[in-house]
């Protein structure tokens, strides 16, 4: 018996695939499971084929499984589309009034769902009930663990109504009783007791959410657009809770607009976006670059290019958030890896903004946004704020605000104290102090227009050579300061892999599977693209013999990046269909290697 | 936080060290001119005061006023200046910009300020022609204009910034002459003293690229006495008159303004991570 | 006594400065000299310091020169703002009136501008003429040559005066007989007469319009720009005088937008912007690249980042030309090297969107768009004209259109024939026969969302990766059809030299100084982008043993790409102040190498 | 050229063979088949017609539609439409979408289409949501919509598409209703035969995110049988009730069109490059 099943349920949208499979999820969990969860999209608004697929196990789990160890189908299209991911040897629950299977690759459980919800429990909702009390009976987790998922539920809903309970109750019940009496179990999946664990059950949005808040952030403007749109519409609820203000722009333009506005204003600001959105703020970005404003920006990677495929992941965004816009235009990076960086890295995202007066980009993806997993809830600690190097002001860094500007404080008249304050001085570090507007603030202009220390427009040879530097200085000084990655697997690796982004879980679970093969192989995870960890990565690169570089996208666009700073030419492993990568695809890519 | 700048008075007080760049003769000076007149009649502070611009010749604006200052890309004051307005609704914020800022490539911006009626005042100063860019049409050029992106006319219709302000139910609408500072400063008072979205459009004449001075002196009339500027149907109708070019307010109404309503709308309460977490343990 | 000499002109802007330059170039390119100029703009729009340069030689130029050999200031300010880039024992022509110079590292004459002006004319506006004739007599060309040049000037426009004529007239002659009769000429510079030569004089704006009608475009969109608004200001005039059309649009992305329709109608269609406006049609390149439609969009590359400096070079869009977009989305690059270019590439660059059916990006910049030089007119050919793969059409490549579409001609009813015609099929080539709206075409949509031969939304994992595969080989097939550059120099160099954009002259006039000081060294100048000419750069790289790139940018964008190409970590030779190479500022960097 | 596709002449032959991914009951499936029985009445040649839209449930339409169809992306519908009018004067151009692609990010495109009265034919879905990504609020809504965006309530007002159409002096404005798809049948037509930008407002319920569809059976009145279409300031009457959403031609004038005027500007001649480079000898 092993204490770890990939289940998927496939079905129409509509009819209780995904609610299904999220109540399988937060029960399983909460009975102590460590969970991960994967699933896709209907094209159509209502209805269409859509599948959940929930990997359930007692030791923490990293990805979403190479196969489904369990399928259960709620109409013969879900068999159709779904078959093929089932493991050889695993297990289709089926309804035998939809049909018939035809391989003896599985085992294969027939449980009429729709005849037990409509003669047996007499509505006929409660299939999705129904296919849980089968799970349960089946594969664990007890019922009581469902039970109380869907009391909760319910009773947060407004169509909360007591019959109903009820009748999913019953549902659940005769499911359960029914796989029990009538079928005889032949596969090793079973969920025993686990000990219980202070987890917390959330996707990446969600978490990005709670980052951001966590991060003081005061101010969101954003515009809608999938599968950004929830992290806007849950910022739209928080904000007003805990004295921020939120604005739902006319465009994506208008979005970051009205963002670089309230961060000149002092407040630490954000939008999300997916990349259509993240296109047309390119001018922008540049804007916040040039002016050197803090800006979180979160970019829900989805398939490109153009529309392309709204509802499918890709990691195809990092070349353009790292050369976006004309002009050489620094900016930061961060990627989230899994579901506990996208609350820490949202964290660091404000830190690196305000710090670095640089618009910072938060690169998660499609598959990140929907992704459930369990947390330890330890992860969900307060942030450490780092403010802003303002004039005049001691900052939390222990700095002095008034380092680099040419005010000695002997001016007597506010016109010149106002001349005197170096809005841009040139500093070691690129960073100058800045004023936020309000009582006693020195003002100043800040401007896209190149200028000199003080935001004059300036075109000057030299100044302008001397500005770009400064801005750039802020990158190396932040590649100083930020932490940088530590390998992961053998120490003795001759085999190296470097990731970035939500793949991480994938590749991590690939080198455990080589190593237990013989394989020495380690990987190198960057959760900060801009500037790169540097010191990390040329140690990781000089210590093994042989680079590959999985991607979610054509064109290796890190591999590209390795390329560009340290002539690395890697072996691409790319992957561009819309999903994302299993531990087992990288493993063959690590066994073709070797 | 180091000495308080507050208060200044005089006019003087709120011109920058930065000489602006204009052409000698150009409307800017005006604007500019009744600008800070209007901020010192109303003592604005400077450390809390923002002026907010795009791209043009009258962008430069805010180097030129020592008040703070956004000079950001070209249509886009409108969204900045809102979302300023909408974090800190204790600063006084002023967008400045021209009509190719405000009615070509940010017109969409203009209508959805109109809807927000977020408190900022928009200052568009309108030379029907794109000044910095050397001057081809924009938006309000008058059809069959000749330039040099038009060398056979202009063949779309002219804007009408006022007309479109007040059927867009901008709550206040107004509109000056650079050429007449004084009366120009008062409609830039009248409208930052108003709570909500105001639209001052001021006929500021480019005499390097089109010189309107002769035209505008000719044409400008102020809005008769007794013109109600609750009134919305007679203000259009004097905003739609093809002769005159009225100057004065033409409308005014006070809306609840979104920078508010949005901070009433529930009682907000300390974040606290460990306690928001726990809707998903 | 040299047939070449580089004459700068610094004054205020207004008084004539461009001007007077502008005519002493037109003046001796016609008469038989090869010009190349070069010259500044202030920040204000009336007035302000400006300068010009013009480097005249009866040998091809191709750079602005070094340093001035003459420089004449029209003011104090002027000199203060160019001595410094006076070749060291050059001649200083000024007015004493103005200042009096104080260093005798070079020749001085004075020649009292302003007084010949006002008393000896009586006309102060004739101050450039003035400045003109004495240097005719001090340098050449004859006084004719500027006459008719002034004359054909006059005569076209509306302030055509005979008074004014007669006065222009006088001015040249009494500034002439001035420097002839009181100025000991000390300095070797002395244009002599040369053979007369078939040449035009024209600028980069003025060649990309001439290459762009001379290409067939029929349709124009745009939003004024520096330093691109001239190249829409011709359109608009010249357009309807060849049956196309024109639109200003409301913005950059109206503007492509409309390009995007027009080409949809089988209109051959451009746009030409510069860097904000570029920002911002990053979503509709993707839109192009997607649907699979040409479009020539012209970049006028100014130093960024943000708005920047408008009236100054830089090359810093080639990462964004690149990358730019979200998503994996092929485009094309062209970058013309100098003024011929700029006709000739336009003619590539309506083929190469045709052909292959993508947005094609012409990068200029700044220094070239503002460039006069002269060229031969045997450059402007008219070119051939390679239409669109059309469906059911022969077209020019001799390729038979229907290829790869699964129409075998036999289908009934117009239904049946729409429904069989693959818009986007599978091809070897990755291109696909079109068609385009009109009397007997089949329709179908085209979309930027992820679809499948017919174009209909698909977001199978097969299909998107099938169409990512079909969209990028494309370039593949380009790169293989499209001419390879050839090396400049030393067959046998050691060091070679790979640049892009408008520093080629520069670069070759470096490696021809390098090689006669004994060095051996060649250079590789790319005018395609993307895709690389694979083969000309592999040979190239692997024939030298160390490779420099120059560009005017930052971060060194060429040398990324290179490095995330062939792993290369060349010398990055970077200048980020404005203004472009010199060609001793390459040297240099030669010289520090070997 | 393979053989000839026309004539179609049946509802039936303007329908593509892909299945609308609507949700069952959505308005837009009475808009498109409105627009198919006006194709079919006008016996609009499917290879000579453009169907262009943005982005948006109702921006698939292109889709399912026999004509050509240029599904673009969010807010652009209408400058691609333009172009293509503009190079391609000959082809009949119709441009749609949805409230979000019309009135919020494209805003901007349809003042300077009304400005330029090219001949092509807007026709909006408005569900007066954002349906494609599941119910935000969009200009359209009304004030105090709650929705996931909007959990207190929109605070912005509700944008008038009508009235700002008829403010902007678009030369052909209408209102149908998607649930009375014959007399939009009748108005698409018109709007196509109208020679200049037309306008045509659609109520079209989206009943997944927002049902509109009783307040709609009970708001929707024909406008009054006497009513002068040439009439703009009775027309923006009507558009201003609060309580009627009137349907049918608010307004129509016939002006000179951009693409045709700008072909009469100058009598055009073949290019030749040796002549037009002489200019730099
Ligand atoms: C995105 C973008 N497009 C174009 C430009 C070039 N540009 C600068 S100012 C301007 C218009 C100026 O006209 P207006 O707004 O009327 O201001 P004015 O100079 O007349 O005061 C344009 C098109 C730009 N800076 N950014
Ligand atoms: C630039 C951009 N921003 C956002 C989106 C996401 N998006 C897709 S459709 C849509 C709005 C849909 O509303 P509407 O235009 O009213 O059309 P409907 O779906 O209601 O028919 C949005 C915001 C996008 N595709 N592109
Ligand atoms: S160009 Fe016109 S608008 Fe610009 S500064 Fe000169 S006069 Fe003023
Ligand atoms: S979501 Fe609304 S608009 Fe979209 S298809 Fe469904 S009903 Fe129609
Ligand atoms: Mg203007
Ligand atoms: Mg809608």
């Amino acid at each position: 018996m092993e204490n770890e099943v990939t289940i998927r349920i496939g079905g129409e949208s509509g009819e209780g695939t995904i609610s299904g499979g999220d109540i399988l999820a937060l029960a399983s969990a909460r009975w102590g499971y460590h969970v991960f969860t994967f699933r896709t999209f209907p094209a159509e608004i209502l209805g269409g084929p859509c599948m959940f697929q929930v990997r359930i196990s007692d030791r923490p789990v990293k990805s979403m499984g190479d196969y489904a160890d369990v399928l259960v189908c709620l109409n013969k299209e879900a068999y159709d589309r779904n078959i093929r991911d089932l493991r050889r040897g695993g297990v289709l629950v089926y309804d035998p009034g939809d049909f018939t299977p035809e391989s003896d690759d599985f085992i294969t459980y027939a449980v009429p769902f729709n005849e037990l919800a409509r003669k047996e429990v007499q509505l006929f909702q409660t299939k999705n009930m129904v296919m849980l009390g089968a799970i349960a009976g089946l594969f664990g987790p007890p019922l009581e663990a469902l039970l109380q998922v869907v009391e909760s539920r319910l009773s947060k809903s407004r169509k909360a109504n007591p019959i109903l309970m009820e009748k999913n109750r019953l549902a659940l019940d005769i499911a359960y009783r029914y796989v029990r009496e009538k079928i005889d179990k032949r596969d090793p999946y079973q969920l025993g007791p686990v000990e219980k664990a202070d987890r917390v059950v959330l996707n990446g949005n969600q978490a990005v959410v709670a980052g951001a808040l966590a991060a003081g952030c005061g101010f969101f403007a954003g515009y809608p657009i999938t599968p950004a749109s929830d992290i806007m519409e849950a910022m739209a609820k928080e904000l007003p809770q805990v004295g921020g203000t939120f604005l739902q722009a006319e465009d994506e333009m208008a979005a970051l607009a009205a963002v670089l506005g309230a961060s000149f204003g002092g407040v630490r600001a954000m939008t999300a976006t997916s990349g259509p959105g993240f296109s047309l703020m390119t001018e922008l970005i540049g804007l916040a670059s040039m002016a050197e404003l803090p800006a979180v920006i979160v970019d829900a990677q989805r398939a490109g290019p153009s529309t392309g495929m709204p509802t499918k992941m890709e990691q195809a965004d990092l070349s353009f958030a790292l050369y976006g816009g004309h002009g050489d235009t620094p900016r930061m990076i961060v990627a989230p890896a899994n579901v506990a960086d996208c609350y820490t890295l949202m964290g660091l995202a404000f830190n690196m903004a305000d710090r670095y007066q640089m618009p910072v980009i938060f690169l998660t993806d499609q598959s990140l946004t929907a992704r459930v997993e369990s947390v330890d809830r330890s992860v969900f600690r307060p942030f450490t704020i780092e403010g802003r190097l303002e004039y005049g002001k001691a900052n939390s860094n222990g700095a002095n605000g008034a380092n680099g500007a040419s005010n000695n404080g002997k001016h007597e008249t506010a016109a010149a104290l106002a001349a005197s304050f170096a809005r841009y001085a040139y500093t070691a570090s690129g960073i100058s102090p800045m004023t936020i507007p309000g009582p006693g603030a020195i003002p100043y202009s800040a401007t896209g227009l190149e200028h000199n220390e003080h935001g004059h427009p300036d075109y000057e040879p030299e100044d302008h050579t001397a500005m770009m530097q400064k801005r750039f200085r802020k990158l190396e000084t932040a590649a100083q300061e930020l932490p940088q990655p530590e390998p992961y697997g053998d120490r003795e690796a001759e085999i190296g892999l470097i990731g970035w982004g939500s793949t991480e879980g994938a590749i991590q679970e690939a080198v455990d599977r080589a190593r237990a093969k013989g394989y020495k192989v380690a990987s190198l995870h960057l959760r900060i693209l801009s500037p790169l960890p540097d010191r990390a990565i040329r140690d990781f690169i000089s210590s093994v013999k042989t680079i590959i570089v999985p991607e979610c996208n054509y064109s290796g666009q890190l591999a590209n990046l390795l390329g560009a700073r340290y002539g690395l030419q890697p072996i691409r492993v790319n992957k561009f269909g819309g999903i994302p990568f299993t531990a087992g695809e990288i493993l063959r890519a690590i066994e073709e290697v070797c | 936080m180091v000495q308080s700048t507050t208060p200044t008075l005089t006019l003087k007080d709120y011109k920058s060290e930065v000489k602006p760049t204009w052409c000698p003769g150009c409307g800017d000076f005006g604007v500019l001119n009744a600008t800070l007149r209007s901020m010192a009649a109303l003592k604005l502070p400077v450390d809390q005061t923002v002026v907010v611009s795009g791209i043009g010749c009258s962008s430069r604006f805010p180097h030129f006023i020592r008040t703070f200052g956004f000079h950001s890309v070209h249509g886009r004051a409108l969204p900045v200046a809102q979302g300023l307005k909408m974090a800190r609704p204790d600063l006084t914020v002023i967008a400045v910009g021209g009509d190719g800022d405000f009615f070509s490539i940010g017109v969409g911006h203009l209508v959805h300020a109109a809807l927000r009626n977020i408190d900022i005042t928009a200052i568009v100063m309108d030379n029907e022609t794109y000044g910095l860019t050397k001057g081809q049409t924009s938006p309000t050029s008058p059809h069959g204009h000749k330039t040099k992106s038009s060398p056979y006319g202009l063949l779309a219709s002219q804007f009408n910034p006022v007309a479109t302000a007040l059927s867009l139910n901008v709550s206040f609408v107004a509109r000056g002459y650079s050429a007449r500072p004084k009366e120009l400063a008062a409609l830039i008072e009248q409208a930052t003293l108003h709570r909500g979205f105001s639209f001052v459009h001021v006929l500021s004449p480019c005499p390097t690229f089109y010189n309107t001075f002769d035209a505008w002196d000719a044409a400008v009339t102020p809005l008769p006495e007794d013109h109600d500027p609750s009134n919305r149907l007679k203000a259009l109708e004097y905003a739609l008159d093809n002769e005159k070019q009225y100057i004065g307010v033409f409308y005014r109404e006070e809306r609840p303004t979104m920078e508010r309503v949005a901070r009433e709308v529930v009682e907000p309460h300390e974040f606290r991570i460990e306690e928001y977490i726990q809707r998903y343990a």
